[in-house]
């Protein structure tokens, strides 16, 4: 029991600190990604290649006035940021982010590297709990008292719905394929044929755009459009609180990332690749951060290309577009399973 | 590969539904991606079929789909019947069928994305209903194919249906269709009603079974059956809608007006040959039908000038031949006719299609001519699918035509069922019509392309060739036209060194020839083969001497000077369109008038004093009603309005009352439930 | 532990059902349903019903109360008028049945026969669906026709004639 | 000590008193429908309670129909009262007499 609990802790307090870790190194690469699209420098003054950009601007952000603008709803708006950073560190303990290859410590199995991928409802529970994810959102938009907030926070809570829709069904072709809800058994079924982002084009394809949705991310920052909302739901927000969304928003980025990978790119297996003992363990992290690593470089990306959507061609996107697309996913999958195709 | 034989119809349903649903967004390639794809697939899946089919030496396949109707003990299946016969129809119209599929790319490529999406709709969806009525396994689903292909018909013929004309020629078509459908229908309830089933093989095996009741019935069976044929092989007195049917795009016309549709009738006749088979007065009534309709329909092609009407009324003149062949109980005979003239009929009418293109629309043969040397391969694949249908050696006509008339010399020779005398005079009508055969066929060639050009100065500078898409299925047409005749050759004319007739032996199981058993000699059967060339032969030189060379034309006007009436009645068709206007059309009509006669004044007098009756005694009743029934009525009325007043009460508009109310109501039936100990 | 979890989650569970009913702020009272709900949840993982209790989160918290709050604010947090119109027998005669409706249920669950929990059985969501599209296909596909129908019905009800 | 049944039906029977009351008193559309909500989570409770006793699946498959009938509810009545408040500003229910006599 003792040593059980020991490795469990250990598992979080590692997990947690990678997540937090992965937020300043995103910020980082995403000014100098934006600065490279852009043709420009970008932050180069602090540390060699402005490495060290993030840890000031969190120092400057720890020291800023925390304000609370007049006429606000007090609780509300202490309450809103707490529950975006935490419903997003909550979204990351199902993910199984390594295969343990059998070793132990204090004589117990590492596991799949993670305490709640074992958890038979997985997949279930990560949507539960990731479509909670408005909740901070939405509140942070209603209790600032401000016209633009509660414009965002409309927004978000219909845009989020909408596209939480699609991404159920996307993932229900998955589960439809696997057979089971665990996600370290949609992991496992995966490393023995093809990826499911390639019998599953459809399902794919339509779970990235709804990543993208569901992260506030551009094309679809409806919810803080700078150029409309001023800053949307957070615009009242100032110093740690304001850091909070920021680093809810990072790590909503890692965890569907790491989700995305998960479920449709053989998560940490590489086809092919058997290896066992500690350099199985290193190279599946290894494999596995590098495919996160991928999508979030993607987000970066994209979000530096692409023009925002209005807001009826996002409605109509995920209504019209995203939802048949993922339906016709899930029937081609449910007649593949039917028919009994292996390959599925 | 036998077991994907659904597909076979599946494609061009498939085909149609696509194209009907996205008759609106889907542009001139998609939609014809679509029509000719699916055409395409149907007809692969129809080769791989025939390949694993030529393995089994002639056995029955049959393909149950699903059950179709079950009542009692009577069921239909939906079911597939793969045998020789079925297999020649399906290789034919699939190739025939694919190839005005690609024609028509180009043929209709100027009508709108709409129209031309709702064309190739259709034709999918005839190519369905055909293979339908090929594949049918039981007289009621090929009697669905033959409704299918009889709708297909309507709606291809009225294709342009915001001309009068066109739509009136549809309707024609379908209504009298129906007429001869009736007659199908009819035999399909007295085989039910005789045998208890509609099933081909199951019919077969009763009849068998019954040889009393089957003699009884086989007249009968028989000749209502070559009713629904005659209405849709288009025979006397069924065939006035086939020339109207022209109305339609011509790849139309070449498909279902000259190559398929039509040939149903003669391949439901081949199909029930056992039915046949027990009736002479049957095969008699068949045979001089198509005798006559044979020669009467080439003497109305003789004296038409458009081009397509001409190759209209020799389609009725060949499905006359072979309803003669099959009459004479040479089944397979009459089917290797169908199978030639298919290929050869379709180059002549897409032949035709492609002149009409070329001439911008125009169909009048006066004002065409010298059209040779614009369009080369057309000429030719004219001319070889015309020697084809003239009946000149080596072309695929002369070998099938030649064979309906042998067998039915030896009908006559052999006096089959004692009606010998019947038969050979048949033969005589056969040798005219395929003097005036040749005629008129080479009439069309020498007026359309020798000597000058007799259109407009524009026309003439708009005269071209048909682009490769519409060339190609004639070159493979006219191929066709050439060897088809390869796989009938008799086994007179390699003088019984073998025995030959290929397409005989693949037959016989399915549809054996009625015969006596006498066999012409060698010398008699060479003999006819003289005889028809020669007949052929001088219908290609009369036709020669009166439409071709600088005085071409002169000698028809002065023979039609000589006999103005005769010409007259030749022309106009022996006036029958008319007669039938007025004896049918008009009789209904007539009858029409004066059931509406007798409804005004008889049925309407006697409703109007019965009304007038009505009145007085109403005024009466409303006396009664006024003073006492109301009397009650308004004092029930009172009651009511009293009782309301107080019970309005109860809808005091508070909404949580309301809750309030149900909440007390589950609380009550909850306790009584718990009360009488019904709940625990 | 099994009691401890029991008796918080029950405990947090009221007092927030009592917040949700009572309080005047549109917001607050979904936000303490929300947490009503997570109560919920917690006894349905406790009665060994884990698909539920994660069905529960997803569709409770995750949309039916997202719904409400993108209502509330779609019109402007409408507090209703509290005050104005008495109706003291509508709240007498409420409070007395929700009353006996608690007493009544009190009653009837300490009266009950308490069985040793059979096998216990696992809310597999295998099991379930298997019990869904087999057993009860009819209700399942009577469900679908009045989702469908209430989603007309709601875009009927909602949409602007011009 | 495991809680038996009749402490998750207890549960059950105090929210669904509570939402009763909620329903009852309220006069904001919103509170009902909440109160509407809470009442049938008592039930759905109240199922998987009994289900967990007799051993068998068929309350947990009627609380998945639960929750279907209150989705569809929830849609209707949010959007009644959206309809409501376009037409009188207010959602409170005692205002809904026009169709009284």
């Amino acid at each position: 029991m003792g040593a059980e609990l020991i490795v469990i802790a250990g598992k979080l307090i590692v997990l947690a600190t990678l997540l937090l870790t992965a937020v300043p190194v995103m910020v980082w690469v995403e000014r100098r990604g934006a600065a490279f699209i852009q043709d420009r420098l970008g932050p180069n003054r602090v540390g060699p290649w402005g490495i060290i950009q993030p840890i000031a601007d969190s120092v400057k952000l720890l020291f800023k006035e925390d304000l609370t603008p007049a006429g606000v709803n007090r609780w509300l708006y202490f309450l809103a940021p707490m529950i975006s950073v935490f419903i997003a560190m909550l979204t990351f303990i199902v993910v199984p982010f390594g295969d343990g290859c059998g070793v132990t410590i204090l004589g117990q199995p590492l596991g799949s590297l993670m305490v709640a991928s074992e958890l038979e409802v997985g997949v279930l529970y990560l949507l539960a709990i990731s479509s909670l994810g408005v909740y901070g959102i939405v509140l942070a938009g209603w209790s600032s008292n401000n016209k633009y907030s509660l414009l965002g926070g409309l927004r978000a809570s219909a845009q989020l719905i909408s596209y939480e829709l699609s991404m159920a069904l996307a993932v229900l072709g998955v589960i439809l394929a696997t057979g089971s809800l665990r996600l370290d058994e949609v992991v496992a079924a995966q490393s023995g044929k093809l990826w499911n982002a390639v019998p599953q084009f459809l399902g794919f394809v339509v779970f990235v755009v709804a990543a993208f949705a569901e992260t506030n991310r551009l094309p679809f920052d409806l919810a803080e459009a700078e150029t409309e909302l001023v800053a949307g739901y957070h615009v009242e927000y100032s110093s740690m609180k304001f850091a909070a969304f920021m680093m809810s928003e990072y790590m909503n980025m890692v965890t569907v990332s790491a989700l995305l990978v998960t479920l449709f790119l053989g998560g940490s297996t590489l086809p092919g690749v058997h290896l066992e003992g500690w350099l199985g363990l290193v190279v599946s992290l290894a494999v596995f951060l590098g495919k996160v690593a991928f999508f979030m470089w993607l987000f970066v990306w994209v979000r530096w290309s692409l023009p925002r959507f209005r807001y009826d061609q996002l409605m109509r996107l995920g209504w019209k577009g995203l939802l048949p697309l993922a339906t016709v996913n899930l029937v081609l999958v449910a007649v593949g399973v039917a028919r009994g195709w292996t390959w599925i | 590969m036998l077991n994907l034989l659904w597909l076979v119809l599946a494609f061009p349903l498939a085909g149609t539904c696509l194209l009907l649903a996205g008759a609106r967004r889907l542009g001139h390639r998609a939609t014809a991606a679509i029509g000719v794809g699916s055409a395409g697939l149907s007809l692969l899946v129809t080769l791989g079929a025939l390949v694993s089919y030529a393995g089994m030496h002639g056995e029955v396949v049959t393909q149950t789909l699903y059950r179709w109707i079950a009542a009692g003990n009577f069921t239909v299946d939906l079911s597939l019947r793969l045998d020789s016969l079925s297999a020649v129809m399906l290789f034919f119209v699939t190739v025939v069928g694919f190839l005005i599929h690609v024609y028509s790319v180009g043929y209709m490529h100027d009508e709108a994305a709409t129209a031309y999406a709702r064309y190739f709709a259709y034709l999918n969806l005839f190519m369905f209903a055909m293979l339908t009525l090929v594949l049918g396994a039981n007289l009621l689903v090929v009697f669905v194919g033959w409704e299918g292909v009889g709708l297909c018909s309507y709606l291809l013929i009225g294709f342009y249906f915001e001309k009068d004309w066109c739509a009136a020629a549809g309707k024609k078509a379908f209504i009298v269709n129906r007429i001869g459908d009736f007659g199908f229908l009819l035999a399909i309830v007295i085989a039910f009603k005789a045998f208890g089933t509609v099933d081909i093989a199951g019919l077969q095996a009763a009849m068998a079974a019954d040889p009393e009741a089957a003699g009884r019935w086989a007249t009968v069976l028989a000749v209502l059956l070559f009713v629904g044929a005659t209405g849709k092989s288009a025979q006397l007195p069924l065939y006035v809608w086939l020339p109207d049917a022209m109305a339609g795009p011509t790849p139309v016309s070449a498909l279902i007006h000259a190559a398929t549709m039509v040939t149903a009738g003669v391949y439901m006749v081949a199909r029930t040959s056992f039915i046949y088979a027990l009736s002479p007065t049957a095969l008699l009534v068949v045979a001089v039908v198509g005798g006559v309709t044979a020669v009467f329909a080439a003497t109305i092609g003789l004296a038409q000038n458009d081009i397509k009407k001409v190759l209209a009324y020799s389609t009725v003149s060949q499905l006359g031949y072979m309803f003669l062949g099959a009459g004479a109980g040479a089944f397979a005979a009459a089917i290797f006719h169908v199978f030639t003239h298919a290929f050869f009929k379709a180059c002549l009418f897409l032949g035709a299609g492609s002149v009409i293109h070329a001439c911008g629309g125009e169909q009048d043969m006066r004002k065409m001519g010298g059209l040779k040397s614009h369009m080369k391969a057309t000429y030719w694949t004219f001319l070889v699918a015309t020697l084809a249908l003239a009946g000149i050696p080596i072309f695929a006509g002369f070998f099938s035509k030649d064979e309906i008339l042998a067998k039915v010399f030896a009908a006559g020779v052999g006096n089959l069922h004692g009606y010998g005398t019947v038969y050979l005079g048949l033969w005589g009508l056969g040798v005219v019509g395929a003097f005036l055969t040749a005629f008129y066929m080479f009439r069309v060639v020498y007026m359309t392309f020798h000597g000058e050009y007799r259109g407009s100065a524009e026309q003439r500078h708009h005269l071209h060739e048909s682009p490769g898409v519409m060339v190609w299925p004639l070159r493979i047409l006219a191929g066709g036209s050439v060897v088809a005749g390869l796989l009938g050759v008799s086994k007179a004319m390699v003088f019984d060194w073998f025995d030959s007739n290929w397409f005989e032996h693949l037959l016989h199981p399915v549809a054996p020839a009625v015969t006596v058993g006498h066999h012409v000699s060698l010398g008699v059967e060479w003999g006819l083969i003289v005889l028809s060339v020669g007949v052929a032969v001088a219908g290609i030189w009369l036709a020669k001497r009166f439409y071709f060379g600088p005085e071409a034309g002169a000698v028809p006007a002065r023979v039609a000077a000589a006999w103005p009436r005769l010409y007259r009645t030749v022309a106009n068709k022996y006036w029958v369109d008319e007669i039938y206007d007025a004896t049918v059309v008009d009789g209904t009509m007539m009858l029409a008038r004066g059931s509406w006669e007798v409804d005004a004044r008889v049925v309407d007098g006697v409703v109007n004093g019965t009304a007038l009756g009505t009145r007085g005694s109403a005024f009466a009743s409303g006396l009664f009603d006024l003073h006492i029934v109301d009397g009650l009525v308004n004092k029930i009325a009172d009651a009511y309005q009293w009782a309301s007043v107080k019970l309005r009460r109860l809808q005091w508009g508070v909404v949580q009352g309301y809750a309030l109310a149900m909440v007390v109501g589950f609380v009550l039936v909850l306790a009584a439930a718990l009360w009488l100990g019904h709940a625990v | 532990m099994v009691m401890t979890v029991f008796v918080v989650a029950a405990v947090l569970a009221i007092v927030s059902a009592l917040v949700a009913v009572s309080h005047r702020d549109p917001v607050i009272n979904v936000l303490s349903l929300v947490v009503t709900f997570f109560c919920v949840a917690v006894n349905f993982a406790l009665l060994g019903a884990n698909f539920l209790a994660a069905a529960q989160i997803l569709v409770y918290a995750g949309a039916l109360l997202v719904l409400f709050l993108f209502v509330i604010m779609l019109l402007g947090a409408p507090q209703a008028p509290e005050s104005g119109l008495h109706r003291p027998v509508q709240k007498t005669a409420g409070l007395a049945l929700a009353a006996i409706v608690i007493i009544g249920g009190v009653l009837l669950a300490l009266t009950m026969k308490v069985l040793p929990p059979a096998s216990p059985v696992t809310g597999d969501a295998r099991e379930i669906g298997k019990a869904m599209l087999t057993t009860h296909a009819f209700s399942f596909e009577l469900i679908s026709v009045l989702l469908l129908a209430a989603m007309v019905g709601a875009l009927m009800l909602v949409k602007r004639k011009h | 000590m495991a809680p038996t049944i009749s402490h998750f039906v207890i549960l059950a029977a105090l929210l669904l008193g509570i939402g009763a009351a909620g329903v009852l008193l309220r006069r904001s559309g919103i509170a009902i429908l909440l109160g509407i909500e809470l009442m049938l989570n008592a039930g759905n409770l109240a199922l998987v309670a009994f289900a967990r006793q007799h051993g068998n699946l068929e309350g947990q498959v009627f609380v998945f129909f639960t929750m279907a009938v209150a989705a569809a509810e929830v849609a209707v009545g949010l959007a009644l009262l959206v309809a409501i408040y376009r037409r009188q500003q207010s959602i409170d229910v005692d205002r809904l007499s026009v169709m009284r006599w």
